[in-house]
C-alpha cells in the first residue's frame, strides 16, 4: 500500500460532540524545564500487566536514569531512576485511581547525574529490529496517551497478524490538554523519528499520522520534519471528541471498523501515541530511558498555566507550586484531561508514565451529578461514537439489571464520558457503565 | 543524529518545605467519576425553551378567543402545577415542580382543550395529567403516555359534550356556515357522511384561512403558521429532530391522497387534514415529546407513521372527528416494541464475526 | 320432562369428556415429585439466594433431587426447617444461627471526610473512584449497597454506617458479597462482643483518619489474652469467644472500636437531628 | 358472505371490540402472564389457540344440537322439539375445560419449557370469561361455524396484541421509579385503563 491510496478526506465517525475546549489556557508558550526536586515518589507499577520488582533497598545510591526495578515476565516493563540519589523508603502512596500503590523514594543528591548511558543507535535505519524493540523494553516505555500497555509487547504482534498500517495518535481530542500539541510543534523530528523505528519494527512502510485541525503549528511541524518521506501522511482531523479514541482514530484514517471486543492489530492497524514515539527515539537514538514526560497543568484556577517536562515521581503539588498555585477555589483536581480523567483527593499523587495533564477546576465549571430522571430524550445515543442505546442502558444499570445492560452491549462501551456530558438530567451515565462492566465482567469470570 | 532541543537540564534543586503559594485545600475536593464537565443545559431549561417555542401558538389563541382563551391556559397550567406540588407534599418526595415540566404539561393540555372549557373540567384534566398520567408512574421520565394526551382522550371520551363546544369566532371565516360553530374537521365528516360536496374544504380559500388560523377548533389547533414558527424555534434551539414530525406528517398526507384516490369523496384533501385540528401540534409538540417516544431514529419514523395512519383512520372511519391524541396514546403503547426492535447495532457489530475487513486496501 | 333431558344430556357429556381427559392424563402423563412443592412452600420465599442456588424453588429441587441438605437456608424458621428434613427424609441435623456484623464504626461522627464524594449512590461504584469522601481505604463506605441488598430489610444506613439489626438478619449472606470492602462478616449469634473495626493500617495512620478505628493499643489482649488476639494493627476477638458486656466496660478501649453488638446498634443514635 | 362483513368480524374483533381493552374480559391472565414479552407470547399463542379450537367446538355443538329442535325417540319415550339451546352456558363450559385440560396436559408432555412459562395461566383459560365469552358472543349473534372460528381466532388474537402490548409495557415500568403504593397490579391496573381509553378512539370504525 502506498500513501498515493490515501482518501482526500478521512472519514466521518457518527456520533461524537466538541465541547468547550480549554485549550487556550496552554496554547502558547513553550515546554517549560521545572526545578530539581529534593525528593521523588516513583510509583512502582507505571504499567499494565505485571509490576516490576525492585532491584534496590534502602540506603543505595542510584544514578539517573539507573534502572531499579527489573520487569517480571513480558507484560512487565523496568522502571528508572528520575535524578540521582539515594533511595529512601518504599511505602504507599494514592494511586491516580484512587487505590493505594506502592512507591520507593529517591532522595536527590542536586547532581543529577546520568548512569552509564544505554548504547545510541543513531543509525537506526540499519540497525537490527530485534536490537530496537528490545530497546523500547529496556527503557520502561509504555503507552504513554492514558493506557501504559507496554509498547514493547504492542510492537511486537503474533505473526499470523498482518499489520500494514501505522496509526498515529496526534489527535488530541481531549479538552484543556496541549501536551501533544506542544510535544509536536517542539519535537516533530523526535515523533517522525520513532514512527519510523515503530515502523521498522513493525517491517511496514505506512504511517498514518492524524492531528485535529486546531493544531496547524503542530501539523506544520509534523510535515515540515516528515519532508521526503512519502510514506508517512499528516491527515488533519476534525476536531471531534473522541477523534483519538483508538477505533474512532483507525475508521477515521483508514474506513476500517475494529469490531466489537476486537483489537486494531484484527484490521491491520497499530495504534500509537505521539508521546510514546517521542519517548521511543529519545530511548533508541540518545539512549535514554523513560524518565521524564510533558504534562499540561491547566484550568481556570491555575496562575500560571502551562506545559511541563516532569520528572517521573513527581508530586501534583509540586507541580502546582511551580504552575504558581492558585487564584481561585478549586472544586476538582483532575488527572488526565475533562472527559476521561480521574479526580484526585489529594496533592499527594505522583505523576507517571501515563499522566498526561494536571486539571484544576472551580466552583463555576463543575456541575453536580444528580442522577435525575432519564428523559430519554436521545441526546446520548445520538452523541454515543459507539453507537450505544445509552439511554435504555444507563436506566438498565440504574436497576442493576446487568443481565439486559449485557445484551445492550454495555461492555463496548469505551467511557469515552460523551453520554455523561451531554445528558441535561445530569446522571453519571459512564460511572453506571463502568460499574455494570465491573460486575459482568465478576459474573462471567464466576461462571 | 541531532535533535532540534535538548531535554538534559541542569536545574538548581528545589528547597523542600512549605512554599508561600495558594494550593488546593484537602477535604475540599469532590471525587466524582469522568466527564468532569457537563454541558449547561437541563431539564428546567428544555422545558422553558418549548414554552417559549408554544407562545405564537398561545398569542394565536389569546388573539382569537380572548379572555376564554387566557382563562383556560391560566387554569390549566396552575392546576398542573398545583397537582404536582400536593402529589410531592403528599408523597413526602423532592419538589419536582420546579423543573417547570407540569405547567408545560398544563400549557400543552390547555392548547389541547376548547377555549369554553368550565374550570372543573381544566380541574379534572390536569389531574388526570399529572397524576394518573405521571406521577403514579414516578415522575417525570418514567411515564409511558404522554401526559397531555392521556388529559385530552380523557376529557374527550369523559366529557364529550364540553370538550366539543366551540366558541364562535370573532375573527373567524364568516362566510362559511356551521364551520364557526364547529370544527371544520366535524363539519366535513358531517358532509362526507351526507355524501355532500366536499369542495368548499379543499378550496384555497379555505385552506388559506386554516392555515393562518381563523378557523375554529381547540386552543393551539387553529393557526398551523404559529404552530410552525414554533417549531422553527424547536429546531433552532435543537430541541428536536425533525424524524417524527416529518413521518407524521408525510404519513397523513400520503395516507389521505390514497384514500382519496381510491374512493374519492369521504374525505377532503391532504392538505385540509393537516392544516385542521391537532396534527401540527401533536406532531411538533406531543409526539415528539422525549419521554413518550422512540429514542432512535429509525424507531421514531416508525413511530410517527404509525401515529399518521392511527389519526388518519380515526378521522376518517371512526366516530371522532379529531384522533391525534387517540393515536399518540395508542403508539406511546408501542414505544417498548418499537425500542427493541428498532435499536442501533454498537460501532463495529457483525453479525458473523467471520467478517473480517480486506487488508491492504483502504476504502 | 325438558329439564330431564337437558340434565341427562350433560351428564353424558361430562361423562364422555371426563373420560376423554382421564384418557390422555393417564397416555401422556408426567411425572412430577410432590416433594418439590412441599418442600417449596415450606421455604421462606424470599429467593434471596443465600443457599447458592437460583430462588427457593429450585433449591427444594435440589433438596429433593439432589440430596442438598436443607442446612443452607439461613432464613427457614427452626419449625419449617424440621418439616424440610422431615419431608426431603434427611438425618436431622443442627442449625447454627448466623448473623452479620458490620466490622466499622467509623459512621460520620468518627471518620474523617478527605473529599467529597459525587456520584452513584453505591458503594461499590464508590470503592472504584477512591471509595468515597472517607479517608480509610478499609472502613464502610456507609452508601448502602448492603442494606439495599438485604432481602429481609436488616440493615441501616445511620449516619454514614451501616447498621445491622441482628433481630432481623437471617445470616443468609448477601451482603457480605457486595460489600465492596469486604468488612462484613457472619459470626455465630451468640458471639455479641466484636472490634468493630477493619483497617489494617498502623496505629498513628488510622488515628488520622478515624477517631472510632482499632489502634492496636493491646489493652483488651493484655487483659484477657484468651479472649482477643492481635493481628498486626488490628485485634480480633478470637472465634468462640464468650465475651461479656462486663469484661467490655472493664477493658475501656479507648477508641470504643471494642464494643458489643447492641451499643454498634446505638451508634448514632440521638445525633439523627445533626446528621 | 360479503366481504365487508369478514372486515367487520376481524377488525371488530380485533381492535374496535378488542376482548380485553373494549370488553374487559380475561383480566386474569391479562394481567398474571404480561410481565414479559417472552410469557405474553407463549400465552398469546395459546390464547389464540383456546379460543379458535373453543369457538369451533362450540359453534358446531350450537349449530349441531343446541340451536336445532330435536325429535328423537328413547325406547317408548317420544321427544318433540326439544330446544336445548338455554343450557348453552353450561355446556359450553364443560366442553372448553375438558379442551383445555386436555391441552395442558398435551402441552406438559410436548413442550415443558411452554408448560413452565404458562405455570398456573394455562388452567385459568380453562374458566376464563374470554374464551366463554367468544363462544357466547358467537351463539348471541347466531354467527355461521366459520365465522364463528374465525371470530374466535381474531377475537384471540386481539387478546395476545393487548398482552403483548401490556408485555412490553411492564417491562419499561420495571425500570421505572414507580411510587410502592403502586407498584405491582395497580400499576398494571392503570396502564390497562389508559390503554381502554386510548383504544376507544377506534369506536365507530364499524358500525
Amino acid at each position: 500500500m502506498n500513501s498515493h491510496h490515501l482518501p482526500l478526506r478521512p472519514h466521518r465517525f457518527e456520533g461524537g460532540i466538541h465541547p468547550a475546549d480549554g485549550k487556550a489556557y496552554t496554547t502558547d508558550g513553550t515546554i517549560r524545564i521545572p526545578p530539581l526536586l529534593e525528593k521523588y515518589q516513583l510509583v512502582i507499577q507505571q504499567n499494565i500487566g505485571v509490576s516490576p520488582l525492585l532491584k534496590v533497598k534502602k540506603g543505595d545510591t542510584v544514578k539517573k536514569g539507573q534502572q531499579i526495578a527489573d520487569p517480571v515476565g513480558n507484560i512487565s516493563v523496568p522502571l528508572h531512576a528520575p535524578t540521582s540519589g539515594t533511595v529512601g523508603d518504599v511505602h504507599d502512596i494514592s494511586g491516580a485511581n484512587g487505590a493505594p500503590v506502592q512507591a520507593v523514594e529517591i532522595i536527590a543528591d542536586g547532581k543529577d547525574e546520568w548512569c552509564e548511558p544505554m548504547e545510541c543507535y543513531p543509525d537506526w535505519r540499519n540497525t537490527n529490529r530485534e536490537l530496537l524493540l528490545a530497546r523500547v523494553k529496556d527503557a520502561g516505555i509504555v503507552g504513554m496517551g492514558g493506557a501504559s500497555f507496554p509498547t514493547h509487547v504492542k510492537l511486537s504482534p503474533p505473526p499470523e497478524r498482518e499489520i500494514d498500517t501505522l496509526v498515529i495518535n496526534g489527535a488530541e481530542c481531549e479538552p484543556y490538554l496541549t501536551a501533544d500539541d506542544h510535544l509536536m510543534r517542539e519535537q516533530a523530528d523526535r515523533i517522525i523519528t520513532g514512527a519510523g523505528i515503530c515502523a521498522k519494527i513493525l517491517k511496514i512502510s505506512c504511517v498514518l499520522i492524524g492531528v485535529e485541525e486546531n493544531k496547524p503549528e503542530a501539523i506544520r511541524a509534523l510535515r515540515t520534519a516528515a519532508k521526503g518521506q512519502k510514506d508517512i501522511v499528516i491527515v488533519p482531523l476534525k476536531v471531534r471528541y473522541p477523534q483519538g479514541g483508538e477505533k474512532q482514530l483507525i475508521y477515521a484514517l483508514t474506513g476500517r471498523k475494529v469490531l466489537a471486543g476486537g483489537l486494531p492489530m484484527d484490521v491491520g492497524c497499530e495504534v500509537q501515541n505521539v508521546a510514546t514515539l517521542a519517548a521511543i527515539a529519545e530511548a533508541a537514538v540518545e539512549g535514554r530511558p523513560l524518565i521524564e514526560r510533558v504534562v499540561t497543568v491547566t484550568g481556570s484556577p491555575v496562575a500560571d498555566p502551562g506545559n511541563y517536562r516532569v520528572r517521573l515521581g513527581t508530586p501534583v503539588r509540586k507541580v502546582l507550586e511551580w504552575a504558581g498555585g492558585i487564584r481561585k477555589e478549586v472544586r476538582k483536581l483532575i488527572l488526565g484531561g475533562p472527559m476521561m480523567g480521574f479526580a484526585q483527593s489529594s496533592l499527594e499523587v505522583t505523576v507517571s508514565k501515563n499522566t498526561s495533564g494536571i486539571l484544576l477546576l472551580g466552583a463555576d465549571e463543575v456541575r453536580q451529578f444528580e442522577a435525575g430522571p432519564c428523559l430519554s430524550c436521545g441526546r446520548c445515543v445520538e452523541a454515543c461514537p459507539m453507537r450505544l442505546l445509552v439511554s435504555t442502558l444507563s436506566k438498565v444499570c440504574e436497576n442493576e439489571r446487568y443481565d439486559l445492560a449485557d445484551e445492550n452491549y454495555v461492555m463496548n462501551c469505551m467511557e469515552c464520558g460523551i453520554c455523561t456530558y451531554v445528558c441535561p438530567a445530569g446522571r453519571p451515565n459512564v460511572q453506571h457503565f463502568r460499574r455494570a462492566k465491573a460486575e459482568i465482567r465478576a459474573l462471567k469470570r464466576r461462571k | 543524529m541531532e535533535f532540534s532541543d535538548k531535554t538534559d537540564n541542569k536545574a538548581p534543586v528545589q528547597p523542600a518545605g512549605q512554599s508561600a503559594v495558594r494550593l488546593p485545600e484537602a477535604g475540599t475536593l469532590v471525587l466524582s467519576s469522568s466527564p468532569h464537565i457537563r454541558t449547561s443545559l437541563n431539564i428546567t431549561k428544555i422545558m422553558a425553551q418549548v414554552m417559549l417555542c408554544l407562545l405564537p401558538a398561545v398569542i394565536m389563541a389569546v388573539y382569537h378567543y380572548r379572555w376564554n382563551a387566557v382563562r383556560v391556559i391560566l387554569l390549566c397550567m396552575i392546576f398542573c402545577a398545583g397537582w404536582e406540588m400536593l402529589w410531592c407534599k403528599v408523597m413526602r418526595q423532592k419538589q419536582t415542580v420546579r423543573d417547570l415540566s407540569a405547567l408545560l404539561t398544563g400549557l400543552i393540555l390547555a392548547l389541547n382543550v376548547s377555549p369554553l372549557l368550565p374550570w372543573w373540567l381544566c380541574l379534572v384534566g390536569s389531574f388526570a395529567a399529572i397524576i394518573i398520567a405521571k406521577q403514579v408512574f414516578g415522575g417525570l421520565g418514567q411515564n409511558p403516555f404522554n401526559p397531555a394526551a392521556v388529559a385530552r382522550v380523557a376529557l374527550l371520551v369523559g366529557a364529550a359534550r364540553p370538550m366539543t363546544t366551540w366558541a364562535p369566532l370573532p375573527s373567524a371565516f364568516q362566510h362559511l356556515d356551521g364551520v364557526t360553530a364547529a370544527t371544520p374537521l366535524t363539519a366535513a365528516s358531517q358532509s362526507a357522511a351526507q355524501q355532500a360536496s366536499l369542495d368548499l374544504y379543499n378550496s384555497n380559500e379555505f385552506l388559506w384561512n386554516a392555515f393562518i388560523g381563523n378557523i375554529g377548533g381547540s386552543l393551539g389547533e387553529t393557526s398551523s403558521l404559529a404552530i410552525l414558527i414554533g417549531a422553527a424555534g424547536l429546531l433552532l434551539f435543537g430541541l428536536i429532530r425533525l424524524y417524527i414530525p416529518l413521518a407524521v406528517l408525510l404519513t397523513v398526507t400520503v395516507f389521505v391522497w390514497i384514500v382519496n384516490q381510491v374512493s374519492p369523496g369521504i374525505t377532503p384533501g391532504p392538505l385540509f387534514h393537516l392544516l385542521t385540528g391537532g396534527v401540527m401540534l401533536g406532531a411538533f409538540f406531543m409526539a415528539t415529546d422525549y419521554v413518550t417516544s422512540p429514542v432512535t431514529h429509525l424507531g421514531g419514523v416508525v413511530y410517527g407513521i404509525g401515529i399518521g395512519i392511527i389519526v388518519c383512520v380515526i378521522r376518517i372511519w371512526g366516530s371522532f372527528p379529531e384522533g391525534m391524541s387517540f393515536a399518540i396514546v395508542i403508539m406511546n403503547a408501542l414505544v417498548p416494541l418499537i425500542d427493541k426492535f428498532c435499536y442501533k447495532r454498537p460501532f463495529g457489530w457483525n453479525p458473523v464475526n467471520a467478517f473480517q475487513p480486506r487488508r491492504g486496501e483502504i476504502k | 320432562m325438558t329439564i330431564l333431558l337437558a340434565a341427562l344430556a350433560l351428564a353424558l357429556l361430562g361423562l364422555i369428556l371426563g373420560g376423554l381427559i382421564g384418557f390422555t392424563a393417564k397416555k401422556f402423563a408426567v411425572e412430577t415429585d410432590p416433594r418439590i412443592e412441599e418442600i417449596t412452600n415450606l421455604l421462606p420465599g424470599a429467593n434471596c439466594g443465600g443457599c447458592g442456588y437460583a430462588g427457593c424453588a429450585d433449591y427444594a429441587r435440589a433438596i429433593v433431587e439432589d440430596g442438598v441438605s436443607p442446612a443452607n437456608c439461613a432464613a427457614a424458621t427452626e419449625e419449617n426447617f424440621q418439616k424440610i428434613m422431615a419431608a426431603a427424609g434427611q438425618e436431622a441435623a443442627k442449625r447454627e444461627r448466623k448473623v452479620a456484623v458490620v466490622y466499622c464504626s467509623g459512621d460520620n461522627h468518627h471518620a474523617v471526610h478527605v473529599a467529597l464524594y459525587n456520584g452513584l449512590n453505591d458503594c461499590r461504584a464508590a470503592a472504584a473512584l477512591s471509595g468515597g469522601g472517607k479517608g480509610c481505604r478499609f472502613g464502610c463506605i456507609g452508601l448502602g449497597s448492603c442494606a439495599r441488598n438485604c432481602p429481609f430489610g436488616a440493615i441501616e444506613i445511620r449516619d454514614g454506617l451501616a447498621i445491622v439489626h441482628s433481630e432481623l438478619c437471617k445470616g443468609c449472606g448477601k451482603c457480605t458479597e457486595v460489600c465492596p470492602r469486604k468488612l462484613i462478616h457472619l459470626v455465630p449469634a451468640d458471639s455479641k462482643v466484636h472490634v468493630f473495626c477493619n483497617s489494617l493500617d498502623k496505629g498513628p495512620e488510622k488515628r488520622k483518619i478515624c477517631t472510632a478505628g482499632c489502634l492496636a493499643c493491646r489493652k483488651c489482649v493484655k487483659a484477657y489474652p484468651e479472649l482477643f488476639n492481635a493481628q498486626g494493627f488490628l485485634v480480633r476477638a478470637r472465634d468462640g469467644a464468650n465475651i461479656t458486656a462486663e469484661q467490655v466496660a472493664e477493658v475501656k478501649c479507648p477508641t470504643g472500636a471494642l464494643q458489643t453488638v447492641e451499643s454498634h446498634a446505638n451508634l448514632g443514635k440521638g445525633k439523627e437531628g445533626a446528621a | 358472505m360479503p366481504s365487508n362483513e369478514w372486515l367487520t368480524i376481524t377488525v371488530g374483533a380485533v381492535l374496535v371490540n378488542n376482548i380485553v381493552l373494549s370488553r374487559i374480559m380475561g383480566i386474569c391472565p391479562f394481567l398474571g402472564v404480561s410481565k414479559k414479552i417472552k410469557t405474553a407470547l407463549g400465552m398469546g399463542g395459546a390464547v389464540i389457540f383456546v379460543m379458535g379450537i373453543a369457538s369451533l367446538v362450540t359453534s358446531c355443538l350450537y349449530h349441531g344440537l343446541l340451536s336445532v329442535k330435536l325429535n328423537f325417540t328413547i325406547g317408548s319415550l317420544k321427544v318433540e322439539n326439544l330446544d336445548l339451546s338455554f343450557t348453552r352456558i353450561l355446556v359450553f363450559i364443560v366442553v372448553i375445560a375438558a379442551l383445555v385440560q386436555m391441552v395442558e396436559i398435551l402441552l406438559q408432555k410436548f413442550s415443558p419449557i411452554l408448560y413452565g412459562a404458562l405455570g398456573i395461566y394455562l388452567p385459568l383459560i380453562t374458566t376464563n370469561c374470554a374464551v366463554l365469552g367468544a363462544a357466547q358472543l358467537n351463539a348471541e349473534s347466531n354467527r355461521g361455524i366459520l365465522p364463528s372460528t374465525v371470530y374466535g381466532l381474531c377475537s384471540g388474537l386481539g387478546f395476545a396484541l393487548a398482552l403483548i402490548l401490556f408485555a412490553s409495557l411492564r417491562e419499561r415500568l420495571e425500570l421505572s421509579r414507580i411510587p410502592k403504593a403502586f407498584q405491582g397490579t395497580s400499576i398494571a391496573l392503570i396502564t390497562a385503563g389508559i390503554l381502554a381509553l386510548a383504544f376507544m378512539g377506534f369506536s365507530g370504525l364499524v358500525k
